[in-house]
């Protein structure tokens, strides 16, 4: 391609007003990006996902999401909330944890309680297995479905 | 109880009214929390909340209604305030005491005024003693046919009898003149006895084709009432309502300066406080008739806000920060033009089947004179677990024609793909005749969906 | 390729609103980026299939969309309007057609006439070829872009 | 020249200002053909006009600014006037008049008014002898530094020097007293002989840190003038409006009306007809200068609809079919609370780079007190062919701090994904101290994005 020819492509690429032009002839090949048209603003699509997926940032809550994500482990149990409220993880601020991490529970055990409105719920586990982790922080507030622990059944 | 500035409040509601105090809140410089159900995760009030917290699964009865978990949720991010929203647990005086007894301020009256008008009968019996104009009736059950004439000689035809068990229509007889009464008294107690299984019947004035009037109020904490100019919500069916306007076309300056002069005497005496309406009928003499009052936000309350100016869910939320109705309004309450509300729900427009699903294109209109209050978005659900309001398109104009004409336009430029919606059916409101006569009245709706019944308005 | 033929096909990824076009033919390559399209959404066939796609129904001019859309057959040309105005078929009212479908034409034959502004501007082939189909009627206003005549290349 | 009432509208525009006519003429009952570029095929324009026409490629001089296509157009579809918007040809003197003599109704002043306004130095000629103030400067090349030092003594310093050739900041110079003024003047000459050819300099009163203010005009066939409240629009950034108020915090109504009068005046006098607006720099004393005259309506037109309730484009719609401005306006003009606007544009908030492309995420603010104007919608892609306004986002309050507040929060909540936009700049601006108490002048956005130059205003 001779230089009058390249040039008459980018003639035709700024009167046109596309973005990029690439011409291949045999061998010879010509690439053309506009100006005003980076290369970072090619990607600049990204910051959607969807409409608009989660809550503003710097939400508490924000991780309750991925948290309630099921486990791709199929024998990983969470235990969940299954109210508001704070979660503690033994019957007094003194006393020890009613469960600990690499612990055997049986259904039935109780494994924190959650303060609602004065009120202190026992939160059981609901089948027999090792505690694997817990997800939430003595005295950190819980919401609706909120995952408490992780329960690997045996 | 906190006073003075709240820092942050939490929203009990879900859906649009969700979103109108978040609003207020962020202009008011107050954070917000918001709490929602499982099925209402991807909401815009969880987005535009600072915080939001899920509260249950879908149903409301577990989540949106479940007193608990709200006040658990307050109590955890530890808010100042609770605003209700309307439906949901806004009138719920065992909720608002609740709140109270927990430390935490309830954005609407206090809870024993709140029970006062929830019992139907003590808040006609009230106003009338304020001497508020209620609907003529008997006290109690009616004897004989003879006790039932003597007074509706007295109240003037046409009058209604009604089983005082009653519901649904059985036992409910229309009578136009002396001579039909004795006969339809017998008829009426018949049928309730049947039905009922009592058959007493008692007696209210009739009321052919009332309008459906109502009035803001606003009452300070310090026993100042402010009365903003009547909203017409006449536009029913099945008693919810589908259009509203403020002014009211068949108001006149006179009727406006009684009501407001009877409602602010009421309304102190009760010692009412916070926003709500009161609702009337309208006989086609132009006389108006307590029906019930409202203690909360009302749905159509946009339409005052936009002839008055008067931010009424921020003016709530001030209120109940104890400042004063003269700080809040400064200065009198002034009218400019007309505006008129459609309540978009997501529903067939000829079935009126409910039309949950996805929104997969979605436009709103915009331009002067038009707001638009929504939770939805390109791409949202429309849950099926709760009512199908979709959006209220409010439209302003300098006066009723105008709105009607930018309503129109509005209408034109507002396109939600993907579900059913009531926009045809606004569409064929607004050109009825009636309609842009003002020709209103709450049998509209049954005549022009069914013009051959010569229905009985509901 | 010539510059002329990519510049038809700059055209054609406009008209059609792609975000990007490649073509090969043989040994010959082109590659068109129109401005404002991230790469990602290369794959993104006609714009705004989304949210509203057409003008409102009822619109005269609606079906200029299906007209312009490239022809399957690539050797039928469409002869589309340069201007907007008014379409005739011959010199006059009482004239015979300019031209008949069937009929073969030469580069340089005058197919129509559009009037804008009282001006009458002559619409002449670019191809030799056989006018295949007339689309438009006579005294119908035609608006930019839209296709006049079809023309099949011999 | 059709006379009375418009059955068919053509809008000879894109992009918000051509919905915002479709708007208006479907308020008043009149039939809209929009006009499309190859590029707009997509527009919302062409979505909500009864009729659309593609009129030429993207590039504008072949479709939005090739007069023949357009009046082409206006023929064929049988329009009986144009809407010529703001930009493209809606101050082109010459399209007015192809209008008239193809019998098209032009919705805009008279041909010669426009070409009036289009000369600047005619414009403010004009605007002296009718008794407006203008910037006092000399009326021609100055001879040698006395006749300067004589005319500076008469007008006041700083004055500044500018090359009668120039433009570009050559060849000029502020002088801020009478001993700087000889060695100045000869550095000026030196500069724009070089720069210019020619060493002519002529003087004028500068202006170190003025004010943009505006009045909106409307002018009937009949000879009635109004003037309606200034706007403020002093945040710029290289001429570029990017936030807009209504009324001036710097305006008060002696002033106003004086103002009022002498524009009523030289309005009348110049037969001015339609819309159009007039554009002052405010000094430190908050003295105004004429600078120059626009006919057409504005961008920022809405802040003063929001005001005064007053619909500006139905207003020049129905002045264009004859209507006389006391059967439109109805009443005298009042202002309501404070109204702002902020421009959001398709640009990078820190390059100012123009980010054309595809929305991926569009939620648009509403609630009391928020419009938005724009053409956009999810999914639709924003071309790189003409200027980068997406939306003018307007609110209003009951006063300044409400309006400044209620904007705040409309930007939380506006979500425009896929592209950049100066939605975050505008919270920059919004929060910034001197915009918050009503400090502005057109220096503001360049002391904001580099606080290290003591930069002279643009």
């Amino acid at each position: 391609m001779t230089v009058d020819e390249i040039r008459e492509l980018i003639r035709l690429a700024t009167e046109t007003g596309v973005a990029e032009l690439e011409v291949q002839r045999g061998e010879d090949r010509v690439r053309i990006r506009r100006a005003g048209f980076t290369s970072q603003e090619i990607t600049i699509g990204a910051p959607a996902v969807g409409a608009f997926s989660g809550p503003a940032s710097g939400v508490p809550f924000e991780t309750s999401r991925e948290r309630t994500e099921p486990p791709v482990d199929p024998n990983l149990i969470l235990v969940k909330s299954p109210i508001v409220g704070t979660f503690y993880e033994g019957p007094s601020p003194d006393a020890a944890p009613f469960v600990s991490v690499g612990e055997r529970v049986q259904p039935g055990k109780v494994l924190c309680i959650i303060e609602s409105m004065k009120l202190m719920n026992e939160i059981e586990a609901e089948i027999a297995g090792v505690v694997e982790s817990r997800l939430v922080m003595n005295g950190q507030p819980v919401e609706y479905g909120e995952a408490l622990f992780a329960i690997r059944a045996v | 109880m906190p006073s003075g500035r709240f820092k942050k409040v939490l929203i009990a509601n879900r859906g649009e009214i969700a979103v109108r105090v978040i609003s207020a809140c962020k202009e008011l410089g107050i954070q917000t929390v918001a709490v929602y159900s499982e099925a209402d995760r991807y909401s815009s009030h969880v987005r535009f909340a600072d915080q939001a917290l899920c509260i249950g699964p879908a149903k409301s009865a577990r989540s949106y209604l479940d007193q608990p978990s709200i006040i658990s949720a307050a109590e955890i991010t530890n808010v100042d305030a609770i605003h209700p929203g309307y439906g949901f647990l806004s009138e719920n005086a065992g909720f608002a005491q609740v709140c109270e007894t927990s430390g935490i301020k309830f954005i609407g009256p206090k809870p024993e005024v709140i029970r006062l008008t929830g019992v139907k009968e003590q808040a006609r019996a009230f106003m009338r003693k304020m001497g508020v104009p209620t609907l003529p009736g008997s006290e109690g059950v009616l004897q004989n046919p003879d006790e039932a004439l003597e007074l509706a000689g007295q109240i003037g035809y046409p009058v209604i009898l009604k089983a005082s068990a009653g519901g649904g229509g059985r036992g409910m007889r229309v009578v136009d003149g002396a001579a039909d009464l004795p006969g339809l008294f017998t008829q009426a107690q018949q049928e309730a006895g049947a039905a009922f299984s009592t058959p007493d019947v008692y007696l209210e004035k009739y009321i052919r084709a009332p309008r459906h009037i109502e009035f803001q109020v606003l009452a300070d904490e310090h026993g100042q009432v402010e009365v903003l100019p009547e909203r017409e919500c006449s536009i029913q069916r099945r008693h919810q309502k589908l259009v509203e306007e403020s002014p009211s076309p068949a108001m006149n300056d006179r009727l406006r300066g009684e009501m407001a002069a009877a409602l602010k005497k009421a309304m102190a005496t009760a010692g009412y406080t916070n926003a709500g309406t009161v609702e009337f009928l309208m006989d086609e003499q132009g006389k108006l008739y307590f029906i019930e009052m409202n203690a909360r936000v009302q749905v159509e309350h946009p339409v005052t806000e936009f002839v008055t100016g008067i931010d009424i869910v921020k003016a709530q939320i001030r209120i109940a920060q104890g400042e004063r109705l003269g700080d809040i309004l400064r200065g009198p309450v002034e009218v400019r033009g007309h505006a008129l509300e459609c309540r978009i729900n997501a529903e067939n427009p000829e079935t009126f089947a409910p039309s949950a699903g996805r929104i997969t294109g979605f436009h709103m209109p915009g331009g002067m004179g038009v707001r638009v209050d929504t939770w939805v978005y390109t791409d949202c659900v429309i849950p099926p677990f709760y009512d199908s309001l979709v959006a209220k398109l409010v439209t302003h104009g300098v006066d009723r024609a105008e709105a009607i004409r930018r309503m129109n336009r509005a209408l034109d430029m507002f396109i939600i793909e993907g579900i059913h919606t009531s926009i045809p059916l606004h569409r064929r409101i607004l050109a009825h005749p009636d309609f842009q006569a003002g020709r209103l009245d709450t049998g509209f709706i049954g005549r022009m969906l069914s013009p051959e019944k010569a229905a009985i308005p509901a």
